[in-house]
């Protein structure tokens, strides 16, 4: 085992892993800054983001109101002390990549435009088309060639956090192209590597997806915090699972079912109007409107197709050049993996996983509960997003607290002490690990895909859209019986050169321990709340305040913990969305929170 | 169920002095795209494949190989598109073989690098001040060149990168035009003193299916074309007009 | 190394594999073949250019010399041969002007010239070039 | 000041050639070395031609046509026998060669405008 050593060493090369690294980079350049992942970073699942990032520009759109939308989004889970946090430092970031050369789609006048998106008071969502992700992923990518202090190591695969006495202190990482097993130490860590939608069978998330930094940190003893919390897409592509963005229904788009009813009026949503209508009909939340989906499977109206049952996202009538101006992408992945043109055709969609609100717990400098391990963006959970992110608050999360985490972890860098040498003999035990668990054992007899598979329908049936009891219990015994049948898993690929084998077994490792958390959280949380729907419990339970759930590993099954939510100004209300809005009666114009529960709350 | 013959290059670097193909008898349904068919592989019949992927919906540029000798995102291309077989899966073209289908393109991450692909500004203006006014028209000038998803299909059909590996090929040269022809850069300056010496632009002698292949519409081509006029037009300037700075 | 299973398998074998270019490495797809013979248009445009040279030195040494000259040109063989002199130098015009678009990008103002346009004008600026030549030399006969 | 390389003034000469040859040349060959001959179109006559060619304006035209051409040839030819022959190791020689080619070309190009007729 080698070893390497810096000061700051980042885990995952996605927008908040290279937003940290700047920030490390800028906040004490004396520092030796480490990224690594394992893809190369411009290859990292920030790419796929397609509709945009949230954050206050406009005159007419106040913090509050971005506070008050993100809060009642999130179903009042939300720490708010954060929400206003996150919405003060939103705008500063945004405008600090627009300087970093992110292409944002401008106005005539040159100044950066702006989108409404779902759940949304306002327009208040910046874009660089229908590709924000890309963009805003290659701006950061290239900016931080820039920083010499930044060193990167591509390709290599994190499987164990160093912690000794309650401190991170490195982690160790399989360089793939070689196989060789590297210590690499650091006064602080940055955990940065994404969420897991690779738990379930049906996801937006790439590949790559597999929760890999939830799982490491959560065996290193943090807690991970809301897991039970996993928000399904409205519109996302049958078979492929591609997501096909908001931006489209925000910029007009209609979801209709067989009938070609616009079938959300009768979900509590709202009138249809012909011009999208902010925080109302299309432009719900994304929970609402995933869960409408079900409501009209349920009574028979949604369409049969190969790929199981969908409902239409119809933009025809924005026409072409609307089509190829704001929503080009959109375009070009349905003629691409539909072969249907969404000018002359409408693009069958079904609800689809699509991001974590939960993660490794933190406070609001990305610090966790382990002593110099810091987390930021999907795979953490500051409690923004709460029970239903908000749609385009994740693309600005990870800009905000990237920086804020990189900032606190260069902070903690300078004053902590060096890592001791003793933790390598942790590193010594990965390793052989590594080599006995995995490259010399042969003779298993379970195929890894199969369980993954098996593992990815328990998941739909157990934790899907609508949960009870008794489902969630047979998914935590599924889930138990998979981890032991993991054990006998079969294993062909001796070879140390870039060992994909390797990997996959190590991902389902991973898969496995982020599932367990988010069936015994969902089991624990008997109540309905934004994504957490139980049919056994349909209500909201506000008898107490709203806690945040914690999950702890064990030897055995997960202890649940519970965290008070932080409140600050915005007291637990109903959620109302598609209310004619009157700029006379928006409850947010001023600081004052709604007392009388508002004429929209 | 339809099935067809996919040829899959494998080498294995330890035990293997060339490469060699193993071919496999894979069933597929009409939406296959041909990662679908080697993800059925890997899952189904030989977990020891190696190759890579990741967000299957043509934007992260890493499934990028040799199909039928044409260089392609394998997501983003149907096996119906390829038939009748046997369909031959190669890495791409022009870059060290690791092993399977996995290149080495740490060449090309080195040489992104060296053409400076981030603002270079004399001077910042401050955050407070707000965003640096850009119109549609200018950013349109500079857009098809920022889509580039780093996926390395045009250095797999650029037969100059294969003859001559120092030649810095046709994305990065696109990127660095990227930032030069983005009203908020003024570093172009400093990237003509790397891209004008011999490895550079000059080493191209515009085959064209850089942009041929392009899954982006980038068309490193053109671009590295426009910046040879560029460079040109800047060398009469100092030779005729020594007095005048561009 | 823990047990000896993965014999043969050394630690850390960083041997990549680099295919060699073929020497026919232009043979091997459609538009190399085409790039080749594209870039070998070159020769004959040399030869064009040359060959006006020898007119003009012609031109000088007297009508009875001329008249060799053009004695030589009506011979079939080297008619034959100018047919496909002619036919390379238009494989040299199409492509050159089909790709001078990708290189040259106009503005009128703040208005970039779409590419359509700046073919186009290329095309043209060639066919009005060409009736002025024919013009010029069917004017001088 | 003459900075960085000679590669711009080599491709601006490369691509003058290219474009000069692209429009003026196929019709000068089609009329005067095919149709002429052939008859499918009156034949020059001899003081009209070399009214053309050896006009001041023509000889100057003839001049830079021929020398743009001669080095349009070099440059492609230069980078074809390094690329299609894989000569790396040749490049300096090659490109002297032919670059030397085209300017001995380009004297006797000129000698002969300059003394001819």
């Amino acid at each position: 085992m080698r070893t390497v050593n810096h000061d700051v060493l980042l885990i995952g090369g996605g927008g908040a892993g290279l937003r940290a690294a700047i920030a490390v980079a800028e906040a004490n350049p004396e520092l030796s800054v480490a990224v690594a992942s394992k893809v190369y970073p411009m290859r990292s699942h920030t790419v796929s983001a397609e509709g945009g990032a949230a954050a206050v520009i406009r005159p007419e759109d106040s913090l509050d109101a971005h506070a008050y939308d993100t809060i009642s989004g999130g179903d009042w889970l939300c720490d708010q002390d954060a929400v206003e946090l996150f919405v003060r430092e939103a705008t500063e970031e945004m405008l600090r990549l627009e300087h970093w050369g992110c292409p944002w789609s401008r106005k005539p006048d040159g100044t950066v435009a702006t989108r409404p998106f779902g759940g949304m008071k306002t327009e208040r969502t910046w874009f660089a088309a229908d590709k924000t992700g890309f963009h805003m992923l290659h701006a950061l990518f290239q900016t931080t060639l820039k920083y010499p202090p930044i060193s990167r190591y591509d390709e290599w695969f994190v499987t164990k956090l160093l912690v000794e006495d309650g401190r991170c202190e490195g982690a160790v990482a399989v360089e793939l192209a070689t196989g060789e097993v590297h210590a690499i130490l650091a006064r602080s860590v940055i955990m940065c590597a994404g969420g897991g939608g690779k738990i379930y069978p049906f996801t937006t998330n790439a590949n790559i997806k597999t929760g890999d930094g939830m799982a490491l940190a959560y065996r290193a003893g943090a807690p991970l915090k809301d897991m039970e919390f996993v928000q399904y897409h409205p519109t996302g592509l049958p078979f492929t699972g591609i997501l096909i963005t908001e931006a489209a229904r925000a910029e007009g788009g209609w979801l209709v079912n067989k009938e070609g009813y616009r079938y959300l009026q009768d979900y509590n949503l709202g009138t249809p109007e012909p011009r999208p209508v902010l925080r109302s009909m299309e432009l719900g939340p994304r929970d609402r409107l995933s869960q409408a989906f079900v409501g009209e499977l349920k009574k028979g109206r949604t369409a049969e197709t190969r790929h199981g049952h969908v409902v239409h996202l119809d933009v025809r009538h924005l026409g072409q050049r609307t089509i190829d101006e704001k929503i080009p992408f959109v375009r070009e992945l349905c003629m691409k993996y539909e072969k249907i043109d969404p000018v002359k055709e409408m693009i069958p969609v079904r609800p689809v996983v699509h991001y974590m609100m939960g993660g490794i717990h933190t406070d609001l400098d990305g610090a966790t509960p382990i002593a110099g391990l810091f987390a930021a963006g999907e795979v953490a959970c500051v409690s923004i997003n709460g029970a239903n992110r908000l749609g385009s608050n994740s693309l600005t999360e990870l800009l905000v607290f990237g920086a804020r985490a990189g900032a606190a972890a260069a902070r903690h860098a300078a004053d902590a002490p060096a890592p001791s040498q003793s933790v390598l003999a942790q590193g010594l035990e990965e390793e052989a690990r590594l080599q006995e668990r995995f490259l010399d054992n042969r003779g298993g007899r379970e195929r890894m895909a199969n369980l993954r598979k098996e593992l990815q329908d328990t998941m739909e049936t157990s934790a899907g859209l609508y949960r009870d009891e008794p489902t969630l219990k047979a998914g935590t015994e599924k889930v138990q019986e998979l981890k032991e049948r993991f054990h006998d898993v079969a294993l062909e690929d001796p070879s140390l050169t870039f060992n994909t084998e390797l990997q996959t077994a190590l991902e389902l490792e991973n898969l496995l321990d982020v599932a367990e958390s988010v069936l015994h959280s969902a089991l624990a949380r008997r109540e309905s709340r934004g994504a957490h729907q139980r049919t056994d419990f349909p209500e909201r339970d506000d008898r107490e305040q709203p806690a945040h759930s914690l999950a702890y590993a064990t030897t055995g099954a997960p202890r649940i913990d519970y965290l008070p939510v932080t409140i600050t100004r915005w007291p637990p209300a109903e959620r109302v969305y598609g209310e004619p809005l009157s700029p006379t009666s928006d409850p947010v114009g001023g600081s004052a929170p709604p007392e009388d529960g508002g004429n929209q709350e | 169920m339809k099935s067809v013959a996919v040829e899959v290059l494998r080498y294995r670097p330890e035990t293997e002095a060339e490469p060699s193909f193993d071919v496999f008898d894979v069933p597929y349904e009409d939406n296959w795209m041909i990662l679908d068919a080697i993800n059925h592989i890997k899952d189904q019949v030989d977990g020891t494949l190696s190759y890579r992927w990741a967000c299957r919906m043509g934007v992260c540029g890493s499934c990028g190989m040799m199909v039928n000798g044409k260089p392609v995102l394998t997501c983003a291309t149907y096996v119906e598109d390829v038939l009748p077989g046997p369909v031959r899966v190669e890495p791409l073209r022009g870059f060290p073989v690791v092993r399977d289908l996995v290149t080495d393109i740490q060449d090309f991450m080195v040489k992104l690098q060296r053409v400076k692909p981030w603002i270079i500004r004399e001077e910042e203006k401050p955050l407070a001040e707000g965003e640096y006014l850009q119109t549609p028209e200018e950013l349109e000038d500079y857009k098809q060149y920022s889509m580039c998803i780093n996926c390395m299909l045009c250095y797999a059909a650029c037969p100059i990168y294969e003859l001559d590996p120092e030649f810095i090929g046709p994305a990065a040269i696109a990127l660095a035009q990227r930032y030069n022809l983005d009203s908020r850069d003024q570093g172009r300056e400093e990237r003509m003193d790397v891209l004008s010496q011999h490895d550079g632009m000059w080493g191209c002698t515009f085959v064209g299916d850089c942009s041929v292949v392009c899954p982006k519409k980038v068309d490193p081509a053109g671009a590295i074309q426009r910046y040879k006029l560029d460079a040109t037009v800047d060398w009469f300037q100092s030779v005729l007009m020594p007095w005048r700075k561009r | 190394m823990a047990k000896a299973l993965n014999a043969g398998y050394k630690r850390h074998y960083p041997k990549w594999h680099r295919e060699r270019v073929p020497i026919f490495w232009w043979l091997r797809s459609a538009s190399y073949v085409k790039f080749m013979f594209r870039e070998l248009t070159s020769l004959f445009v040399a030869y064009a250019a040359g060959l006006l040279l020898v007119q003009a030195w012609v031109l000088g040494q007297g009508a009875a010399a001329h008249a060799r000259l053009l004695n030589w040109l009506s011979h079939p063989a080297v008619v034959t041969w100018h047919v496909i002199l002619l036919a390379t130098l238009l494989f040299h015009t199409v492509t050159w002007l089909n790709l001078t678009p990708q290189a040259l990008v106009l503005r009128l103002g703040r208005w970039r010239v779409p590419k359509t346009v700046v073919w186009a004008g290329h095309y043209a600026a060639w066919l009005v070039l060409s009736l002025v030549i024919v013009c010029l030399f069917v004017g001088v006969a | 000041m003459v900075r960085r390389s000679r590669e711009p003034v080599l491709w601006a000469m490369f691509s003058g050639g290219g474009m000069i040859a692209a429009l003026l040349l196929p019709a000068t060959v089609a009329v005067l070395w095919i149709a002429a001959p052939l008859g499918w179109v009156e034949a020059p006559s001899y003081e009209g031609l070399r009214l053309l060619f050896l006009h001041p304006i023509g000889r100057l035209s003839l001049f830079a046509v021929a020398t743009l051409s001669f080095f349009h040839w070099a440059h492609r030819f230069r980078y074809t026998v390094y690329d299609g022959l894989q000569l790396y190791h040749l490049s300096q020689l090659i490109a002297i060669l032919t670059y030397s080619i085209a300017v001995a070309l380009t004297v006797i190009a000129g000698f002969v405008l300059v003394t001819t007729g």
